[in-house]
């Protein structure tokens, strides 16, 4: 585990662990429920991901916001998200966030500041950096964070949304979820820089390049980013490297990925290792981890009866506004 | 009672609307001390200040995204193209992000994409465009389209104040061929409204934008040499179009053409002479006639582009020709 | 003959073609190896080699410009976007750029797009869409959408040998649930020319793509249950459209529905029901009726997106309807 | 001027030398027509940026493509496009290259593998990659070069086009034309690399940031990315720094740019500088120059009385074809 870890207290780490543990737990049911023919579309996990998307939203406060993509249900939860509004919107529930009208893990929080994306991949950041610009403007002190993959980091939007933040020095922290993957691609082939953080130099904004299997890094990588941000420092690049532990989505059985890579990480495995950590450096017993264990498999067993008792949503929903009235309640919080 | 052009209409709408609220601001390319490619923008630097009138770099999809993470969190972004054919850059943005964020996730949007649009200026194939059929096809968005001053003027200030994305296009042909009184009064001018620019009982002629005037000049023509009355529509916004006034129209007339600058095949027209022969089927005299652009890329030389564009000599022909269906 | 699956009639098609010309290549995301998110280009990698069948970061501007670029330096790009709805990211290179050089510059852009489209598969808003109307309104492009696997492949083959750019919706429900048997010989279906599903003579149906299943159900029920006879008409190509035969069918049954699987407003159906209105004004007995998805964004709830969709049911009520006019 | 100039033959210095003063006189002619109401449509000089457009071309061989864009008349000079070509452009008419439909600037020549730009800033860069991907798929040997602005760097093609071509190794050369100035934003507003060569460690490609007043310089770092490029070794990025002398178009008096940085420059004047170089080294003498500028003011002479005396475009073209059918001539190279 990282070196510098020192600096972080203890029941930050134990947290870290039991929003892992939660992150990998939800996601093993929701393949499991996917498995029964229960999920409405395509189901994308985080396994081997984890501890970047956790840490990196647990590094964020309450007022900021939150950009999760595809692969982040952890960032979801540890910016506050219940379990149940993410089943029902895997099941397509009419009472889940979206009445019904969004997929999987593509749905927004008011209430936590989480804005869900849309499918482009990239399209978020311009949008986040957006937001923070209101932020700045308005004097807020908030932060926004957005994750991208290192596939998606070659998209457009990623240049322009990255450079007009540093142009602006907005309050903007952006992280590259490198899992060495974008669907069946390859590193190699979808870029030829060593480091994807050395594109923050072309942007002149600190780039970092760090363990992204490590949460405690991550988290204080991130803290310190989010921290500079807030204090009107500008925007920062983060490259969490890690490893796609399954396949790109639920039915893909990965038989393209690099047989010594996945041996490799399987030995960096987020939860394995922050597990051990803390069981070596007694800041969690085995009897603490199995009760934290029993604790969030009777939230997902409670979450997932609910959800599936949920009614779906009323046909005339189709017809739904397009428009806004000018009587709607307006911004994030308002 | 002052005399404004179209151009300065705009300015006044953007000045008056950053007065009366702070959460209005401005992004775009060279807006700043600049005032804007057309000055359309001048002296708002200078009142405002560079957060309320920011200088971007030239990055459409970041200009517009970013104007809707503004919109979404409490500001009233207002975005400049420096010409609407470069809002094909940041489209992505505007019809998969901006238009659907209501529907899907109940979040209001509320933001105006303003874009000099329209030809007649010699600009060629790249400053030429009238794009506003590609956003008439997605759901979630509005789209404004002045032809007067004091519409210029109103219909912005309404995009401004309106909860969801507008785009507002500003004919560059008008910018300062256009020159109306305007009361000291404030001028808003509601949204989804078209207005009767000539009234008329022969024939229903729907237009907008520079159009509105080579109509007129036709209906003027038409009436002077073939005592045919026109009634000319100005539909000032497309989306919501104003079917309601159209079909009154057309009950009345039984003949339509519509005219737009935008090239003919899949412009508004279609859908509005699809919705007339759905709608108003049995009123029809002769069949429904449009004129527009033709299906090329904006031709450069002169000649090529005066070929290119409908005008109030073709406008006419059309007239007449519909006229002895 | 064997039996084929529309998907495997378009793996058909580029293998095909990639052997009988050498200047045929392939680029886009997970195409190679994996065989593409929905597997059409699997085994070609394998049997061309990764120089022509390329592997692109995800960078779809990228990928449709450098398709013009290899373009109009003697290859033959085939580009494949992973889903329609992303085309949007690359909509600049084909609507400023791809559409224009010909007519800008007498430069040929002899590639294709194709563009996996459609909904019904529950990949809600953004996984769903059908964009063909945007492209319809570019001058430069054409467009085409197959419905049987025959059509796939003999209109892939073509786009492949036109000239220009081409944008190829294949419809993702069809991919795996249409299969006919094909013949040994080679098979090339001319663009621009529509296809005559199921004769009749009392109104005519114009549609494309999975809609074409649709409303031959709708067709055979209504003349089980009412002897009303419809001739479906599947476009196969939207741009050009095959005017001619949609004249002819008019003229016969004067009574039009028009159905797609688009949003309604400033679909290609505005555009047909305009030119039909206007070029057979006199033969129409009733209003031309369009049948289109919702004008709101694909929902992803199946239930929600059951009554976003056109269906066999509601084609066979706006039949009725029109039959009874 | 530079310092390792000496492994530039001196013909080639000579003929850097004439094509600057071509450009220079060229776009003053084309100046002195706008304000004579001859010209249709905008002008965009290339005052002070001469040596980066014109070294650049000339550092091609005849098979290699060029990409101008909106400022580089000396790149198409450079590349062997003839003076009434261009002013057949500027006048609309109808036996130019384009047969009245382009504007000034916007045109290709498939005899000099030339390829005009479109207005969307970045957009030809994808072009450009896309020819250079067929160059090599077609093992021609040869290499895609394209022009950006410093402005434009800030646009998603640039970024997707760059990555691509970095991760194909594909013989391309991109030139940044950094004029320090977009219009009216200076470079501040447009980002805040310290320099933009430094991007290029994010494709994970050689980046260069030189003198772009200095033809010598740029004609030799040029020549060495192409040929780099030509051997199969991939892209680079050359960034030139230079100052836009005049404002951003004929109708702009620019009187926004920095009163200091303007004196600076104009002792920098790259034709100046080279004249000044070319005289001190015996390269040329006095006499010389003279008849060089003699020659060129007579083909310029010409060329404005041919030009002007061209007919006009016949209406009915406006309606010309849309589609290529199947007999055209195709491709470039054929
Ligand atoms: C613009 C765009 N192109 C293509 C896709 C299809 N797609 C979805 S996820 C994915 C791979 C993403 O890889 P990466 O960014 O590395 O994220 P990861 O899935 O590895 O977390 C692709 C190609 C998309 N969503 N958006
Ligand atoms: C996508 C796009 N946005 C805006 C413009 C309008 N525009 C034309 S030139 C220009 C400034 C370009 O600056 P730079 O790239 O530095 O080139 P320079 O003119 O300085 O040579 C702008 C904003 C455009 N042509 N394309
Ligand atoms: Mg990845
Ligand atoms: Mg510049």
């Amino acid at each position: 585990m990282s070196e510098s870890s020192g600096n972080i207290e203890d029941p930050v780490k134990i947290e870290l662990f039991r929003l892992v543990l939660k992150t990998r737990m939800t996601e093993d049911r929701i393949i499991a429920l996917y498995r029964q023919g229960k999920i409405v579309g395509g189901v994308y996990t985080g396994r081997g991901v984890e501890a970047t998307t956790v840490a990196s939203a647990l590094a964020l406060e309450k007022k900021d916001y939150l950009f999760p993509i595809h692969r982040d249900l952890g960032a979801h939860l540890a910016k506050g998200q219940t379990i149940l509004n993410i089943l029902l919107q895997y099941l397509g529930k009419g009472n889940n966030l979206t009445k019904g009208k969004e997929s999987g893990i593509h749905f927004s929080d008011r209430s936590l500041n989480i804005i869900g994306n849309i499918s482009h991949l990239g399209a978020m950041i311009p949008v986040a950096v957006g937001v923070a610009l209101s932020l700045k403007l308005q004097k807020q002190n908030s932060v926004a964070l957005n994750f991208i993959g290192e596939g998606g980091s070659n998209i457009g939007d990623f240049h322009e949304g990255l450079n007009f933040a540093a142009v602006q020095q907005l309050p903007f922290v952006l992280i590259i979820e490198n899992n060495q993957y974008a669907y069946s691609t390859p590193v190699e082939k979808e870029y030829r820089a060593r480091y994807l953080s050395d594109r923050a130099k072309g942007y002149g904004i600190p780039g970092y390049h760090i363990d992204g299997t490590d949460a405690i890094k991550v988290y204080q990588t991130v803290k310190e980013a989010v921290e500079r941000a807030r204090s009107g420092k500008g925007p920062a690049l983060i490259e969490c490297k890690s490893f796609r532990m399954v396949g790109h989505s639920a039915h893909d059985d990965a038989f393209y990925v690099d047989k010594e890579l996945r041996k490799k990480y399987e030995k960096k495995d987020p939860l394995i290792k922050l597990e051990k950590y803390l069981l070596k450096n007694n800041i969690l017993d085995h009897d603490s981890v199995d009760r934290i264990r029993q604790e969030i498999a009777e939230k997902i067993e409670d979450a997932t009866e609910k959800a599936i008792e949920s009614p779906l949503p009323d046909p005339e929903w189709a017809y739904g506004a397009i428009y806004a009235s000018n009587s709607d309640r307006m911004a994030y919080g308002d | 009672m002052a005399t404004s052009t179209y151009l300065e209409a705009i300015n006044q709408a953007l000045f008056e609307e950053m007065e009366r609220d702070e959460s209005v601001f401005l992004l775009g390319e060279d807006i700043g001390i600049y005032g804007g490619a057309f000055k359309v923008t001048k002296g708002l630097y200078k009142a405002f200040g560079g957060d309320r009138v920011i200088d971007t770099p030239i990055s459409e999809s970041a200009i517009i995204g970013s104007a809707i993470g503004a919109a979404i969190t409490g500001l009233r972004p207002v975005a400049e193209m420096q010409f609407a054919d470069f809002i094909t850059v940041g489209f992505n943005q505007l019809v998969a992000n901006a238009a659907t964020l209501y529907y899907r996730h109940n979040i209001p949007v509320p933001m105006v994409v303003r874009a000099p649009s329209g030809g007649g200026i010699r600009g060629g194939p790249f400053h030429s465009r009238n794009p506003e059929a590609w956003f008439f096809h997605q759901p979630g968005l509005k789209i404004v389209a002045p032809a007067t001053a004091r519409d210029a003027k109103g219909l912005l200030k309404s995009s401004i104040r309106d909860n969801n994305p507008v785009i507002y296009f500003e004919h560059k042909y008008l910018y300062r061929r256009v020159k109306e009184e305007l009361p000291k009064e404030e001028i808003v001018v509601p949204l989804g409204k078209a207005n009767i620019s000539r009234e008329g009982d022969d024939v229903t002629v729907i237009t907008y934008g520079a159009m509105v005037f080579e109509c007129l000049d036709a209906a003027k023509k038409l009436f002077e040499e073939h005592d045919i009355s026109a009634q000319v529509i100005d539909l000032r916004t497309l989306q919501p179009l104003d079917m309601e006034l159209i079909l009154q129209s057309v009950q009345k007339t039984s003949r339509v053409v519509i005219v737009h600058e935008a090239s003919l095949s899949g412009g508004i027209g279609a859908e509005i002479a699809a919705r007339i022969s759905e709608k108003a089927f049995e009123y029809l005299d002769a069949p429904v006639k449009r004129i527009a652009s033709l299906d090329t890329p904006t031709p450069f030389s002169p000649i090529l582009e005066n070929e290119f564009m409908p005008n109030a000599e073709k406008i006419y022909n059309a007239i007449l020709e519909i006229m002895k269906f």
